[in-house]
């Protein structure tokens, strides 16, 4: 009971939330500058041809009504087609693209969480040594390269000059992703760049703070060896905010993506979104926009959720 | 591994970018090598810029208003159903369909009925005296459908045809995987057994993995790929024709329905930096004249150079009631090869003539379906076409749909209508030599000719791509393989 | 003392570099602890006793630095490496510190967090270890403890909170036992059982005990030896009753002269302050450190000094230590006897009259108060329940209390922590509105807050808060602070006339004209307290709220604004509503003390009548526990069991029946207990008889 | 004074980030009139010439541009821009987070439930649609835009800091007295918040100057042929073997000024921040 009354509000305001974000993308891209049946049909095009699609593609009706379609299929699991390609169902392309970046996305997870969990301990233990400015100079300095410049510095250096790894990221006819691992390696990595900065920071500093704890003076003065105070007294604790930090930061790590993605040639839903910002591809605009909030909205819930069940402060509410 | 390397070489995967729409009828110039090995045409142009037959065996005309057409016999689209007259029937029809918003829609309404004699023959019969209408059917968007399939449903996502390839998959905005049509008319051909292509959306990106060694051929790259890769081994690039890049000025609206300034515009214009922008060297590799015909086509002919003459443009803007100079917006798409480097310098040459240009880039299929035809100074890509009358009645009579300069000028309309109609030779270059003075005069184009450049492995031989656009990639093979 | 000292601290010193330079916050210091001795250790904040304590076990941050030597059992624990020092922390010292919850870890059981002591010190196995564990709680009279090891922290009250920590530091049978200030954070109730618990323990487990505290009331309780600390240094160290009795040292004078205890009243006593405050040690400063704040200094302070005995067994560090000076021997200094004011004559007037009384009958027996309206209270509180609502509970802050104000009164308010005292101040200045019931003032009814209250009213209810930190805006200077409320409240635009209020109210309060300018961050914290109630003073208010304004401020800072409120109140005639928890503090400002208990009141009545049986049992535990500073008053607490119920919990009988010692089984739990009127002016709602309320053990 | 002398020394990095983001203020204010070059010059005798030759500095790029003079003036529209974003965001944050965590209740619920939404769309995403949506950015549009992306965030902060402050006894003294609330949210509790809001802005100063760059690396940015230091990093990546300098510097550029003002930052939070 205590567990699923928080699940159930947080269902609600995910709910409410992506209904509110729904329409604020669904107006955004509709209020796009130009027709879209004269997109489709190109400057050349009949006066008559654009009203005739314009009323196929019912362009004519009210924007709720318009937008209650498009609602009430996305509900439905129709993405609707695309707009510049035409006729093509969104689903078609989208899911196998989305499935590549959460691929991506994982590897970059799997990359920088450890990394950035250890350096952040290890700056945090050794506040103010030369090992933590080391590590936080580091940080700073992966945090403020933009992904484009760190991912062309990578580029040249492991795709070029090592031949390491494939300079792009295409995946091979035919194959899929799990085949190429190889070719997330470095679009990876210039994700982990950006996030090691923010996750060891946040690592750092809310080790520091445990470790300046009433809590962890009692542990040590105990006589606990340094070893426990730091894994068993201090981490779980310095964990949680991290928890929370790395969760926040779903929406930029997808941010993240699309200049990584388009920098590699990856085919994920970053270069996807960018191919449809550059196509004025408004339908394909809209579900990847939408997409990319939800997966925001879910993680953060699923964040808090955990940080929940983590805190026994929020597992066990309440006093004797 | 013997037999992998020999397999492997009989692939040839090329990096297209990314494809625009893949039904013919509303192509606007992309992704060439999907289409042009998936479909093909009643004729074809050869190497040496000839009319050769295809599916059409032969074509001839009486008195350029009656066309009859023979047809090659034998021929399978790629789902097994006979190519007959139907489907050329059916594909000239469809011009005409409002619903598929065919870009041929104004070239074909000339076309009053088509009859099917027999599977083998077509009549085409036109409305009035088209000598040259047999070039239409090279155009690209012309490729010949199958009667019986649904293109509408299928067009996009299972093109079909009866090119020397067939679709095997199709990954949108990834990749595409064609292989050798068995049933191929052509015997002998295709030479590869399979075509890859990627449709990477970024140039420079398609580049790398032609360095790598991802890819062999890679089309419409720079003059700056060109010189990359000209240092590195193993690599060439090739020129299969010239494109035009229009910087047109719109005749009707301000600052540019006064020749005057349309003559400033043009004095201020220095070919050699232009070509200099281009990576390349003028009268070599890049050409500049001020009318739409190409240097390379016999129907060109010289005229004198302008000269840059800054102190005339000048005046000629006071002239015209802007003695203080004006301010005018340059659309262009930012994604095409030579056209920012154009649009920067274009800006930077005009200035001191008092010139002061906005540029406004757009990614080129948003300035395709957005700005181009409603700017007042914009820079357009062009192919070339095999005969200028092609071009010239889509885009320089009043009437055209694609005059992105609005030019709407009685005798550049009497004289493309003339040039149309006009059987004998001799006559219709006079017509020609008069079109390009008028233009001089009074024209509404800066035309800077530059090459379309495709960058390959230097093993890679045959690669054919006449100035239709479309390569012909049946003929194309490694050197050893065969 | 022949026997060999446990822990020999010599020459002790430690520095702390900062960004204003080195501070010394020990300096050469020496201690002895022998076994099975009670060391108390006293100093106002700030005099080093936590780095002390943690310099003992090598627990400094980074930026200190030790130097001298610490002999425990022979072995230099200076000298120890970290993970030497591992063997002794929590094995042979073991150390229980001031906040009982935050020492605890969240997020691991309190049984996880026992066993490891054993488990790492003793090497137990798992099951071992945790009956080791329950039997150490049990020790603290903890009597569900195979439940409590399962919980977490926060699952359980301070108290107990506490008692863990305690019962943690005692798993390994340490030979000393550091206590830094262990039960500040608690409740008198409770920090009077816990130190009764302490002091059996020690008996029990035959251990040596630091026992830090900055409260002399509470040292006195439990040490056999005393020591006083000021600015790093002992300048006193003395068998306790021997230090209580003849203080050598000016400080040590001072300091027990300053508290407010027992008898000591503010009609016929002002309470002894020691000027200025404890300032930072630099490295370079010599002499004796006091010297700055002694009335008695003369040149030679500045030079000489040092701890050196004076009798057996007392040392002080003071030249006129030696000088058996009879007039100051005595901790009783003779205090000026001030003229009784007028102001108790409106202490005569009657409980707070309900005129409804019918009303008041099935609230709980109030039908006995006559309407007694000879005199309208300044402050009438009638019925008043306050309510905080939220998601998950209703916590019933009060639950329908009377109480009044007289004019030139002061009305004493006390009770443990979390019994709605603060709310109640909050709704008589408007703070907050009340959830039902009714607030007078002069008869008019203010039961809002201030955005419905008029001008006058608002100009003529002032607030001092208790966190003179939190109370002064940290970005203006004393004079912004003190402008505003002229500017906006007297409607003075004369900048000029402004400042010459701004002074004139400084002066007031003791400060000079220098502190205009000075940032309000840059004050210490009597001086803050001091432009607080100079701000309050700004409207020449009847009544000022005063929430527990001196409970954050060292004893000689508290006596200083005591004096302050005292004085100013006897001078402009203004009401006081004087909150503390701190019965010693009550007792000396008040004329009227109101006890309450779980947003309900107890007793009511002239200080004298409350502070003497006979009494609520309530009032007799809280008076019980309270430390004294006399140590011939030590007495056994009445220990209350268990912690206050929930306040969000609706109790229909008594609310202190739970813990009361002197219950009559169910009648305390069923029905609300009565008012009886023992007096004209003293009221106590309890069932039992009057007689059964004098015959207390207590006294 | 003292004190944030000693914490500089403490974190010796601050003078050459000091001295980097002097550098580049100086660059942007009077940079453009000291140049041998104009920005937009092409010198088509040194197309891609390397650093030193043709008395260009930084080498040329493919029209012969100046890469220095094109930097120095780059770092005018890349300054302004964040300058006035992160003044933006920052008083829109202020204000909006102020108000609802000032009024509480009703009010701070719905607010957060509209930052909730804000932020659910990351803001190189927000912005890239946008500007995809109006087509064209100029300075103004672009502004407005990563401002607006950023309001939730800073927002966040001044509510954050402004609760921290809330409930402090001395602006229950100033309500007992009857001040207005707008008395007390800027009189009295911002100069307290000060610290960590500035502290915010210019940690949103860098931010905004990454997310201008990659806006101009994604070529939704600022038009050609304005030196953005992003589009030019793209623009050149084309030739970045045959003039790795033309997109190694403006790299540089963009490094070393985030960088330099994120260590400003961290060092600001650092003296801000009392208690340590
Ligand atoms: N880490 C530190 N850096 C600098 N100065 C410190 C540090 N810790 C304590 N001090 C200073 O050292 C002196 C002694 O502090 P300590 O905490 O030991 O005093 P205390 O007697 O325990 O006070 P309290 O009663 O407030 O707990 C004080 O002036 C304090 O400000
Ligand atoms: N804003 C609030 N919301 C909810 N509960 C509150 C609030 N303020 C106080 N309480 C609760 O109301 C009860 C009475 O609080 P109040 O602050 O009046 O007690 P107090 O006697 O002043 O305690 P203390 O001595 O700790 O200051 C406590 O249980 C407290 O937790
Ligand atoms: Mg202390
Ligand atoms: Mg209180």
């Amino acid at each position: 009971m205590t567990f699923f009354r928080p699940f159930l509000k947080r269902l609600g305001g995910m709910a409410i939330t992506l209904v509110a974000m729904s329409i604020l993308i669904f107006l955004l891209v509709e209020l796009m500058p130009g027709d879209a049946a004269q997109r489709v049909l190109g400057q050349s095009a009949t006066p008559q041809a654009v009203a005739a699609l314009r009323e196929s593609m019912g362009l004519n009706d009210p924007v709720w009504v318009r937008y209650g379609r498009w609602a009430s299929g996305m509900l439905r699991g129709d993405l609707g087609t695309s707009l510049y390609m035409r006729g093509v169902p969104i689903a078609s392309i989208f899911w196998r693209k989305v499935g590549n970046s959460l691929v991506l996305a994982m590897l970059a997870l799997l990359f920088y969480v450890p990394l950035s969990i250890v350096f952040g301990v290890l700056a945090g233990v050794k506040a103010g040594k030369l090992t933590d400015s080391i590590i936080s100079f580091f940080g700073l300095a992966t945090m403020a390269l933009p992904e484009f410049v760190s991912g062309i510095i990578l580029m040249t250096v492991f795709a070029v000059k090592l031949a390491w790894f494939p300079i792009t990221s295409v995946i091979p006819i035919g194959e899929s992703v799990w085949n190429n691992l190889d070719i997330l390696i470095l679009p990876a990595l210039s994700i982990t760049f950006v996030m090691f900065g923010y996750v060891s920071r946040m690592q750092r500093s809310s080790m520091i703070s445990v470790m300046n704890s009433d809590y962890i003076r009692s542990a040590v003065l105990k006589g606990m060896p340094m070893r426990k105070v730091i894994f068993r007294h201090a981490l779980k604790n310095a964990l949680l905010p991290t928890i929370t930090i790395i969760g926040m930061n779903m929406g930029w790590l997808f941010g993240g993506l699309i200049v990584v993605e388009t920098l590699f040639g990856f085919p994920g839903l970053g270069s996807l979104t960018m191919s449809a910002v550059k196509t004025q591809d408004t339908p394909l605009i809209e579900v990847c926009a939408l997409f990319i909030t939800a997966v925001f909205v879910v993680s953060t819930a699923i964040t808090d959720l955990l940080y929940g069940f983590l805190n026994p402060r929020i597992r066990y509410p309440g006093g004797s | 591994s013997k037999s992998t390397r020999a397999s492997q070489s009989k692939t040839i995967r090329i990096a297209e970018q990314v494809p625009n729409l893949i039904t013919p009828g509303v192509w606007d110039g992309q992704a060439f090598s999907l289409d042009s090995s998936i479909y093909e045409y009643l004729v074809d142009i050869d190497t040496e810029g000839k009319l050769v037959p295809a599916l059409a065996t032969s074509w001839e005309t009486t008195d350029g208003k009656v066309w009859t057409i023979k047809l090659r016999e034998g021929v399978k689209f790629h789902d097994g159903s006979d190519f007959d007259s139907e489907d050329v029937k059916f594909t000239i029809m469809r011009t005409q369909d409002p619903t598929v918003g065919h870009l041929k829609a104004q070239d074909f309404s000339v076309v009053d009925s088509v009859d099917t004699p027999d599977k083998h023959t077509v009549v085409i019969n036109l409305k009035e005296v088209r000598p040259t209408f047999i070039y239409q059917m090279t155009d690209y968007n012309m490729a010949i459908l199958s009667s019986s399939y649904d293109y509408a449903k299928f067009g996009e996502t299972k093109p079909m045809g009866t090119g020397p390839f067939k679709l095997d998959k199709l990954t949108p905005k990834e990749s595409a995987k064609l292989v050798r049509n068995k049933n191929y008319w052509d015997k002998g051909y295709p030479l590869a057994d399979e075509l890859l292509i990627y449709f990477v959306p970024d140039i420079d990106a398609s580049v790398e993995m032609l360095e790598a060694g991802k890819v062999d051929i890679v089309p419409q790259v720079t003059p700056l790929i060109r010189q990359r890769l000209e240092k590195a081994e193993g690599f060439k690039v090739v020129s299969p024709y010239q494109e035009q890049r229009f910087i047109s000025m719109a005749a009707d609206r301000k600052p540019f329905d006064d020749n005057r300034v349309r003559l400033a515009l043009k004095y201020a214009m220095d070919p050699e930096i232009l070509a200099k922008a281009c990576q390349g060297t003028l009268n070599t590799d890049i050409f500049y004249n001020e009318t739409p015909i190409m240097n390379s086509l016999a129907q060109y002919r010289p005229l004198p150079s302008r000269g840059h003459d800054i102190e005339k443009a000048k005046s000629l803007l006071a002239q015209a009631g802007y003695p203080k100079g004006l301010s005018v917006e340059l659309y262009y798409a930012s994604d095409h090869p030579y056209s920012p480097a154009l649009a920067q310098t274009v800006k930077e040459l005009a200035e001191p003539a008092g010139f002061d240009i906005q540029l406004k880039g757009y990614p080129r299929d948003v300035y395709l379906s957005q700005y181009w035809m409603n700017a007042p100074l914009s820079i357009t890509g062009w192919g070339g076409r095999i005969d200028p009358s092609v071009l010239l009645n889509l885009a320089f009579t009043s009437k055209g749909p694609w005059n992105e300069s609005h030019i709407k000028d009685q005798e550049v309309d009497q004289i493309i209508t003339k040039i149309l109609k006009e059987v004998d030779d001799s006559a219709r270059q006079q017509l020609y030599d008069r079109l390009q003075e008028v233009f001089y005069e009074r024209g509404t184009l800066i035309n800077v000719q530059v090459p379309y450049l495709v960058a390959m492995k230097d093993t890679l031989e045959d690669y054919r791509q006449p100035i239709t656009m479309l390569p012909q990639l049946k003929y194309a093979h490694f050197k050893d393989v065969k | 003392m022949t026997s060999k000292p446990l822990l020999d601290i010599h020459n002790l010193n430690v520095v702390y570099e900062t960004p204003s330079g080195s501070i010394v916050a020990i300096r050469d210091l020496s201690l002895e602890l022998r076994a099975n001795e009670a060391m108390g250790i006293i100093g106002e904040s700030g005099c080093g006793k936590s780095t002390l304590s943690y310099a003992i076990l090598d627990y400094l941050p980074p930026n200190a630095r030790r130097s001298g030597s610490i002999m425990f059992n022979g072995d230099d624990l200076l000298l120890k490496t970290e993970k030497e020092m591992q063997n002794y922390r929590g094995d042979r010292i073991a150390m229980v510190y001031q906040n009982p919850y935050s020492a605890l870890n969240p997020s691991l059981t309190i049984g996880e967090q026992l066993d490891e002591v054993t488990r790492v010190h003793r090497g137990f196995p798992r099951t071992q270890a945790r009956e080791e564990s329950i039997k150490a709680l049990k020790d603290l009279s903890l009597g569900e403890a195979e439940g409590i090891v399962r919980r977490y922290p926060h699952q359980v009250s301070g108290g107990i909170q506490q008692r863990i920590c305690i019962a943690m530091a005692l798993l390994c049978q340490p030979d000393i036992m550091i206590l830094d200030e262990p039960t500040t954070a608690l409740d008198v109730t409770t920090e009077a059982s816990i130190l009764d618990i302490i002091g059996e323990l020690k008996e029990r487990h035959r251990m040596s005990l630091i026992y830090i505290s900055h409260d002399i009331g509470v040292v006195n309780k439990i040490s056999d030896r005393i020591a006083v600390m000021y600015r790093g240094e002992v300048v006193e160290l003395g068998p306790q009753e021997e230090l209580f009795d003849h203080p050598r040292h000016p400080y040590t004078r001072a300091l027990i002269n300053c508290m407010p205890r027992a008898g000591v009243k503010k009609e016929t006593t002002r309470l002894n302050t020691i000027p200025g405050y404890v300032t930072r040690r630099s490295a370079d400063e010599r002499g004796c450190p006091f010297a700055s704040r002694c009335e008695k200094r003369n040149a030679v302070c500045e030079e000489i000094y040092g701890l050196r005995e004076i009798e057996s067994g007392h040392l002080a560090a003071c030249d006129r230590a030696y000088a058996d000076d009879v007039s100051e021997k005595k901790a009783a200094i003779p205090l000026v006897p001030k003229a009784k004011s007028p102001a108790g004559a409106g202490a005569t007037g009657g409980w707070s009259g309900t005129k409804d009384s019918s009303a008041a009958a099935d609230a709980g027996g109030f039908g006995t108060v006559g309407p007694d309206t000879a005199t309208t209270p300044l402050i009438r509180l009638e019925k008043v329940y306050k309510y905080y609502r939220n998601r998950k509970r209703t916590v019933r802050a009060l639950d329908g209390i009377d109480a009044k104000i007289e004019k030139h009164d002061v009305l004493g308010v006390v009770g443990e922590s979390g019994c709605g005292k603060s709310t109640m101040g909050h709704l008589v200045a408007g703070l907050l509105a009340p959830t039902k019931g009714n607030i007078y003032f002069e008869g008019k009814d203010i039961s809002a807050t201030w955005q419905r209250r008029s001008g006058d009213t608002i100009r003529d209810i002032q607030l001092v808060f208790q966190n003179p930190g939190r109370s002064l805006n940290p970005s203006f200077s004393v004079e912004q602070i003190l402008d505003r409320p002229i500017k906006k409240m007297l409607k003075i635009r004369s900048r000029r006339e402004r400042r010459a209020m701004v002074i004139d109210l400084l002066k007031k309060v003791d400060l000079g004209e220098e502190y205009l300018s000075r940032p309000s961050t840059r004050l210490s914290g009597g001086e803050k307290q001091r432009i607080a109630v100079a701000r309050a003073f700004v409207t020449s208010p009847r009544l000022i709220v005063c929430d527990e304004p001196t409970s954050a401020l060292d004893v000689s800072v508290q006596a200083s604004v005591l004096n302050l409120l005292g004085e100013l109140q006897e001078q402009s005639h203004t009401s006081y509503l004087f909150i503390s928890h701190d019965l010693n503090v009550v007792n000396y400002i008040s004329d009227h003390i109101l006890v309450m208990y779980l947003g309900r009141v107890c007793e009511y009545g002239l200080r004298d009548e409350v502070v003497n049986p006979p009494y609520h049992p309530y009032t007799e535990a809280l008076l019980s526990s309270a430390p004294d500073v006399n140590p011939s008053h030590k007495q056994k607490p009445i220990r209350l069991e268990g912690a206050p119920p929930d306040p969000s919990a609706r109790i229909v009988g008594c609310p202190f029946a739970g813990r009361c010692h002197k219950k009559i089984d169910d009648l305390c739990d069923t029905t609300p207990p009565p008012l009886k009127r023992l007096s004209e002016t003293h009221y106590i709602f309890c069932h039992l008889s009057e007689d059964h309320l004098k015959g207390s053990a207590h006294l | 004074m003292r004190r944030v002398w000693y914490i500089a020394k403490r974190n010796p990095l601050i003078f050459p980030a000091l001295i980097i983001i002097l550098f580049w203020l100086l660059a942007a204010v009077v940079g453009p009139s000291r140049m041998a070059f104009s920005y937009t010059a092409m010198d088509m005798d040194h197309q891609m010439t390397a650093p030193g030759m043709g008395g260009h500095f930084m080498g040329t790029d493919s029209l012969g541009r100046d890469i220095w003079s094109r930097i120095v003036f780059g770092s005018r529209s890349i300054l302004t821009i964040a300058l006035l974003t992160s003044l933006f965001s920052s008083l829109a944050g202020v204000v909006l987070g102020f108000t609802a965590g000032y009024f509480g209740g009703r009010i701070d619920a719905l607010f957060l439930r509209a930052m909730d939404i804000m932020m659910a769309v990351p803001p190189l995403v927000l912005s890239m649609v946008v500007l995809g949506v109006l087509g064209n950015s100029n300075i103004l549009t672009l502004t407005l835009i990563v401002s607006i992306a950023y309001t939730p965030a800073t927002a966040r902060v001044a509510r954050g800091a402004l609760l921290s402050c809330k409930n402090i006894e001395y602006v229950d003294a100033a309500r007992l007295r009857g001040e207005s609330h707008l008395y007390i949210m800027f009189r009295e509790i911002l100069p307290n918040t000060i610290g960590p809001i500035i502290v915010e802005v210019t940690a949103r100063f860098a931010y905004s100057i990454m997310m201008v760059a990659s806006l101009g690396f994604l070529g939704v940015g600022l038009q050609p042929p304005t030196p953005d230091w992003g589009m030019m990093v793209i623009e050149n990546k084309t030739i970045i073997k045959a003039a790795p300098w033309a997109v190694l510097y403006p790299s540089l550029a963009i490094a070393s000024l985030v960088i330099a003002i994120s260590l400003f930052s961290d060092f600001l939070s650092k003296v801000v921040i009392r208690d340590q």
